[in-house]
């Protein structure tokens, strides 16, 4: 209702229907996170069925823990310490110190709450990338370690650094000069997300070393053909790839933070077709190659549903600053890196129980390169506060004719920022873990199947009554009603 | 923030006033962005349900191929509609005009009415698109299946759509002049979608013929009764459906296409009630009438019933869910469930094979859906949704009726011509189904290098393992 | 579009005003309305998360019955709730008056409050009623759970809603004299949904009798321990708890009612992060202890408990998540973490078979949250959530903590003295629990002709069907 109706002087009266307004724009933007924080959190249902349809039956358990627990010790750590790294409000351009444990939530106001729910969500999507690589091998000490370390110091550095209005490498930055005058545009996170996340998974994996028996057979002789080692169920896969896909629809457009803008709205809206577009081109693109590379005509569905994946963490960086010709060539180009890169990991013997890295790790760095290419000044216009100067993607600096590649460079800087940042950090604790035992279950747990070793059973229990109880069950359910019916 | 304050204006009261408006039109357009994304999202999600309700009714032999299917047809959708269909169905729409198909804004080149409105629609060409998968299963090749899905959204659906959602279209509400003075009420598309879907799936299963061994034995004899072959998972299958119910909460309210203009917010709710009330009463009365239609010595609930008489209501409602009373989505919805039941019998009868029903569950309910509007529609209701006043025939008028019929005639009839020729074409090619051998083994093994699921070999090793495992476990703690 | 200029008002500033008033409001009804359609929305895809659960916790053997039945109970309700609950629960109410009952507005033919409201109210109906199918599974009979879910939601549920939610209600903070001057606080129903379901749920154990074979042996000997049965598919378990987090992000943020009031953004953003919170702490704790609870030689990270602790965090945080600061939300999803641990385990002890563990989850969850809001309940956030002040225990003041005692006192006492009888009743009449036969074979096999699962049975025929098939492909290339 209303209030203003009763004031008397004109300019008390104005103010007051502004001040009306300006609170529905922020219940807008309150809702606005809440529905895209929502969608966001359902993505970790996406990488539970992914994983749990990649992995052998006999870890299924195991995994889909992983997922549920780094969802719970995400939300924790990031309590804790992660938000209050990233978004605590000094100055400092690397990193906050303000907010731990929400300690200040009286001082938030609803929207800042709701923020930080549509960030932790962003951070358990981090932190979850990582299960699927480390799959049926991986301790679950060695887990929670990782995730919290993660949610907690790792991934709240990076946002940040590109997030946060005080980063130093960040296209918002309106608190100092930005990096190269521009800033790196990660609008929701090829890079922050995607790509820290990858990089992890990668650097787990080398530590790790592959499955038994994925690359070497019992002697250690190396297989001619690394072996597959099956999937417990493509139906699962597919799901898991549909809600993701379903998720990212919050996780782009959401990135706006803001909806009651027209810019914002705009943007979001073009994020929503971006997305769309990419995620359909990568699919096609990966699953064409793949079934052209393959002597016998393979329909590859894993290609298919990982390409659309890559599709997706390709136009994260670019969602809301490309126009949907240009997020078609990204998703294309997403779907060729995935295939490359699946294949590179093979040859080099590192092993990928879901193929998240090269998802993950290689369409995050293609993702912010794009943007460095493809980025369009009308759109950065409406993504961004309107830059000091406007610098566009190379390829439209090109066509004007000056050949500019400052915001590239930002981008590629960005790209290594992420890579050394978190190679550094993990790289130490995952090797420490490994000394000290703590990262790889033994051999007879990995071959007798995480379930059963750790979590008291497989996973899956199909018996069915036997034709015999069956064909009984009839015989004397008929008699039963035939004798009612006698009667 | 902004500066409609008197003061700000220099103290001229009138421009405050009209600095105000222009505020309140652009928050208008914010929101009403917002639940565009809202809607299309959810139905967007309706994919991962039909997959999953698919997936569900196929036997495992063929999981994956299906699956690939529907993944697939998303993004041809996607592709397809972005390219051409979006152009077809509403580029350049006047309501002053009547056209036949939309000649403008191919490859969003000129961003007509803004991208959440592109991103609405193409969550509903991707729908129309994946009813086919599931008829079709088990027999049909990836070729013939991505042709098909891209000419349905580039083309086949996008007149559809053009004819009755657009401002030029014949059909339309919207146009200025419109049909009978009415014009055809198809609300969230029982026409434009299901039946579009449903009509191109009875076609296809016409021209493809049933599974092996569904009909005929290996002799080509009839088989009495006809074989039965459930799908593998009803676990999935009830997902599928209640994901689809849920995105249903996209498709029906959201085509309001906004909500912040007068009465939006009412009639988007409404549908939210109907829809919820139509697609109970259709399961309740398919799982109680396919029940007492059983055998009376071995009465079964059939879930299959149960599920697809859900989806029937949703399908029945989905035209009229903005312009009847609650109390009309019950009979709709009922009717509906019985309309499945019967279009399912019929099929077999026919000898039409379809592997999940999609014929019965979207064809039929789709035409039962246009005429109920005609029968239901309360002239206040269609009034507030779409500013003119026509009743259905229980509130004596027959006009809509008419238009409904009109367009039920349309759709099968474009349809018809346009995709039947086309799937004659790709059999007479021999492109349209899979081979023999492939088929008996099932599709995941000859083309997809597999079966969807590895599960547990052997639960007696797998208990030996445990036991061995203990038993070191022990050893090694001692 | 608009029409509030002052031209527009032949020049009068004070209509202008008036005009732009009235569209504000307008603009705050139709946030509002959206608002209600997505929590809805999310509450209702509830409904697959409890049959994912469901369906993963019971044995292969009785998937489909388990299943068909939680859908059943979304229609039942819907029906029910349309046709009487609704207006029971929320029928005439006015704040001055305090009612038993509420006796307006039933099939919705007075739409007293919009479309909207009612939509929302039926999807937190139908949870209540789902609660109890999980855990009378594998053995309760279809004709005594329909009855059950029909009652549950057109009349028990409704009582217990109007007397804590309703304006009218006895027990509720929005009456004008409010009991023990402050009310009832359960923000989004630990009490109303969860303990009402949950005390059903227990009420039906206990009448019904557990499974055969879990606590007994054939000849009718204690078993000790009592027989594990596992359910058939962890990975639908773990899809149904991420399914319900996800719903339960409508479930407490949506039942503000609206996002547009003053505060109302505040309510909701809080109660989405006390939500996060409470779930996490109550999955890790839940785990931890289990897992440290058990043999040190082999221990075990038990999924169940995982996902049970989450969903007792949520029930737990449920009552208060709009009234209490997030560190609070940590001790209360940790203590509902064991509340459900120590539940589960005392279930066991006496011999009460809960096939998923609802009663711990949801009852035993449900009087804690409620308990919780006494505990912690922070008077500035109450005021902002509810307009006046008062605080838990924590802050110093008992009166809250009485007030949720008198609720979880009542709703315990009018579900027993309702559903309790009728139990009973239905026990006497036989019609409660299937037949021995049935039971063993599998309720999919007697009642729902076949198993919910038709995979393929052996992977060396399908090998040797793979290379006859490739054999073959290679004679015919020849």
């Amino acid at each position: 209702m209303s209030t203003c109706v009763n004031l008397l002087a004109g300019t008390v009266q104005g103010q007051c229907f502004q001040n009306e307004i300006d609170a529905t724009r922020n219940n807008i933007d309150t809702f606005w996170l809440i529905f895209a924080g929502s969608l966001v959190f359902f993505m970790q249902a996406g990488f539970a069925m992914l994983c749990a349809g990649c992995v052998r039956t006999i870890n299924i358990k195991n995994i889909m823990l992983k997922n549920l627990l780094d969802a719970c010790g995400g939300a924790i750590g990031y309590w804790i310490l992660g938000y209050g790294f990233a978004y605590g409000s000094n100055d400092n351009a690397f990193i906050g110190d303000y907010n731990f444990l929400l300690v200040n939530a009286d001082g938030m106001t609803g929207y800042d709450l709701s923020f930080f729910f549509f960030q932790w969500a962003f951070a358990a999507t981090a932190a979850t990338i990582v299960a699927g690589t480390v799959a049926e091998r991986c301790r679950m000490i060695a887990y929670f370690i990782y995730s919290f370390a993660l949610t907690a110091f790792v991934y709240p550095i990076v946002t940040r650094a590109f997030w946060d209005v005080h980063g130093w490498g960040s296209a918002f930055r309106s608190t100092g000069p930005r990096m190269f005058d521009v800033g790196m545009i990660d609008f929701a996170g090829s890079g922050v997300v995607h790509l820290t996340g990858g990089t992890t998974a990668l650097v787990a994996a080398i530590i790790l070393g592959p499955r038994i028996g994925r690359f070497k057979d019992e002697h250690g002789v190396k297989l001619l053909h690394p072996k597959d080692m099956g999937s417990h169920s493509v139906i699962l896969q597919v799901l898991g790839t549909f809600i993701l896909w379903f998720g990212w629809y919050g996780f782009n457009p959401g990135s706006t933070l803001i909806h009651s803008t027209p810019d914002a709205s705009y943007t979001a809206a073009i994020c929503a077709v971006n997305t769309t577009l990419s995620a359909a081109s990568g699919a096609i693109s990966a699953f064409g190659l793949r079934w052209f590379l393959s002597e016998e005509g393979l329909l590859d569905i894993t290609a298919l549903s990982n390409g659309a994946l890559s599709g997706l963490v390709a136009i994260t960086a670019g969602c809301s600053v490309v126009w949907p010709w240009a997020a078609v060539v990204i998703g294309f180009t997403g779907g060729f890196i995935y295939i490359g890169a699946s294949n590179l990991l093979i040859k080099l013997g590192i092993d990928d129980a879901v193929d998240a890295i090269p998802v993950h790790f290689a369409n995050g760095i293609w993702g912010c390169i794009a943007v460095g290419l493809f980025a369009t000044g009308t759109l950065i216009n409406k993504a961004y506060d309107a830059p000091t100067t406007l610098y566009q993607g190379w390829f439209y600096e090109w066509g004007n004719g000056s050949g500019d590649g400052r915001l590239l460079a930002a981008q590629l800087c960005g790209v290594l920022f992420i890579i050394g940042w978190t190679v550094c950090l993990m790289f130490p604790l995952f090797w420490t873990l490994n000394q000290f035992g703590l990262f790889r279950v033994s051999r007879e747990e990995e071959q007798v199947g995480l379930d059963i070793s750790h979590h008291g059973g497989a996973g899956v229990h199909l018996t069915k009554p036997t034709a015999e109880a069956i064909e009984n069950h009839r015989r004397s359910s008929l008699d039963k009603s035939r004798s009612t019916h006698g009667q | 923030m902004s500066t409609c304050s008197v003061a700000d204006n220099s103290g001229d009261t009138a421009a405050a006033i009209d600095c105000l408006i222009a505020q309140q039109a652009k928050d208008h357009a914010s929101l009403d962005t917002f639940y565009h994304i809202f809607a299309a999202a959810l139905v967007f999600f309706m994919q991962a349900g039909f997959a999953m309700l698919c997936a569900g009714s196929v036997r495992a032999k063929n999981a994956k191929n299906i699956m690939l299917k529907n993944l697939l047809d998303a993004c041809g959708a996607a592709l397809g509609f972005y390219a051409l269909g979006w152009g077809f169905a509403y580029g350049g729409q006047d309501a002053d005009k009547t056209t036949f198909i939309g000649d403008y804004d191919f490859f969003l080149h000129a961003n007509v009415d803004g991208h959440h409105a592109f991103f609405f629609q193409f969550a509903f060409a991707a729908t129309a698109a994946t009813i086919v998968a599931g008829t079709i299963a088990e027999r049909c090749s990836m070729v013939a299946y991505l042709c098909y899905s891209t000419i349905l959204t580039a083309f086949t659906y996008p007149i559809v759509a053009h004819a009755i959602w657009s401002k030029s279209g014949f059909l339309s509400a919207f146009n200025n002049d419109p049909l009978f003075g009415s014009g055809v009420v198809d609300f969230a598309g029982s026409g434009v979608v299901h039946l579009t879907g449903g009509v191109s799936a009875l076609l296809a299963a016409l021209v493809l013929g049933p599974r092996m061994g569904r009909f005929y034995d290996d002799k080509g004899e009839v088989l009495n009764p006809p074989k039965e072959m459930p799908g593998h998972s009803t676990a999935l299958q009830m997902l599928g459906t209640f994901i689809l119910w849920t995105g249903w909460y996209g498709f029906n309210p959201g085509s309001t296409l906004g909500i912040s203009y007068d009465g939006a917010a009412e009639v988007a709710s409404l549908s939210a009630v109907t829809t919820t009330i139509a697609a109970a009463s259709g399961c309740v009365t398919a799982m109680a009438t396919r029940y007492f239609a059983s055998d009376p010595l071995a009465r079964q609930y059939d879930l299959t019933a149960a599920m697809n008489g859900a989806l029937g209501g949703l399908v029945g409602i989905t035209a009229g869910c903005s312009v009847v009373q609650p109390w009309a989505a019950v009979p709709i919805g009922a009717i509906a469930g019985l309309v499945y039941l019967g279009a399912s019998n019929l099929l077999i009868k026919l000898r039409i094979d379809d592997t999940v029903d999609a014929v019965p569950v979207h064809m039929a309910n789709g035409i039962w859906g246009l005429i109920a509007v005609g029968l239901f529609c309360d002239p206040e209701l269609k009034n507030a949704a779409y500013g003119s006043k026509h009743g259905g025939l229980f509130y004596g008028e027959g006009t809509l009726l008419g238009a409904e019929c009109v367009c039920i005639l349309f759709i099968v009839g474009w349809v018809t011509v346009v995709m039947g020729p086309f799937f004659m074409m790709l059999r007479k090619l021999g492109w349209f189904r899979v081979s023999i051998e492939d088929e008996l083994v099932g599709l995941d093994v000859s083309k997809h290098g597999g079966s969807a699921y590895e599960l547990a070999e052997n639960k007696d090793s797998q208990k030996q393992a445990y036991s061995d495992f203990i038993k070191n476990a022990d050893d090694n703690a001692l």
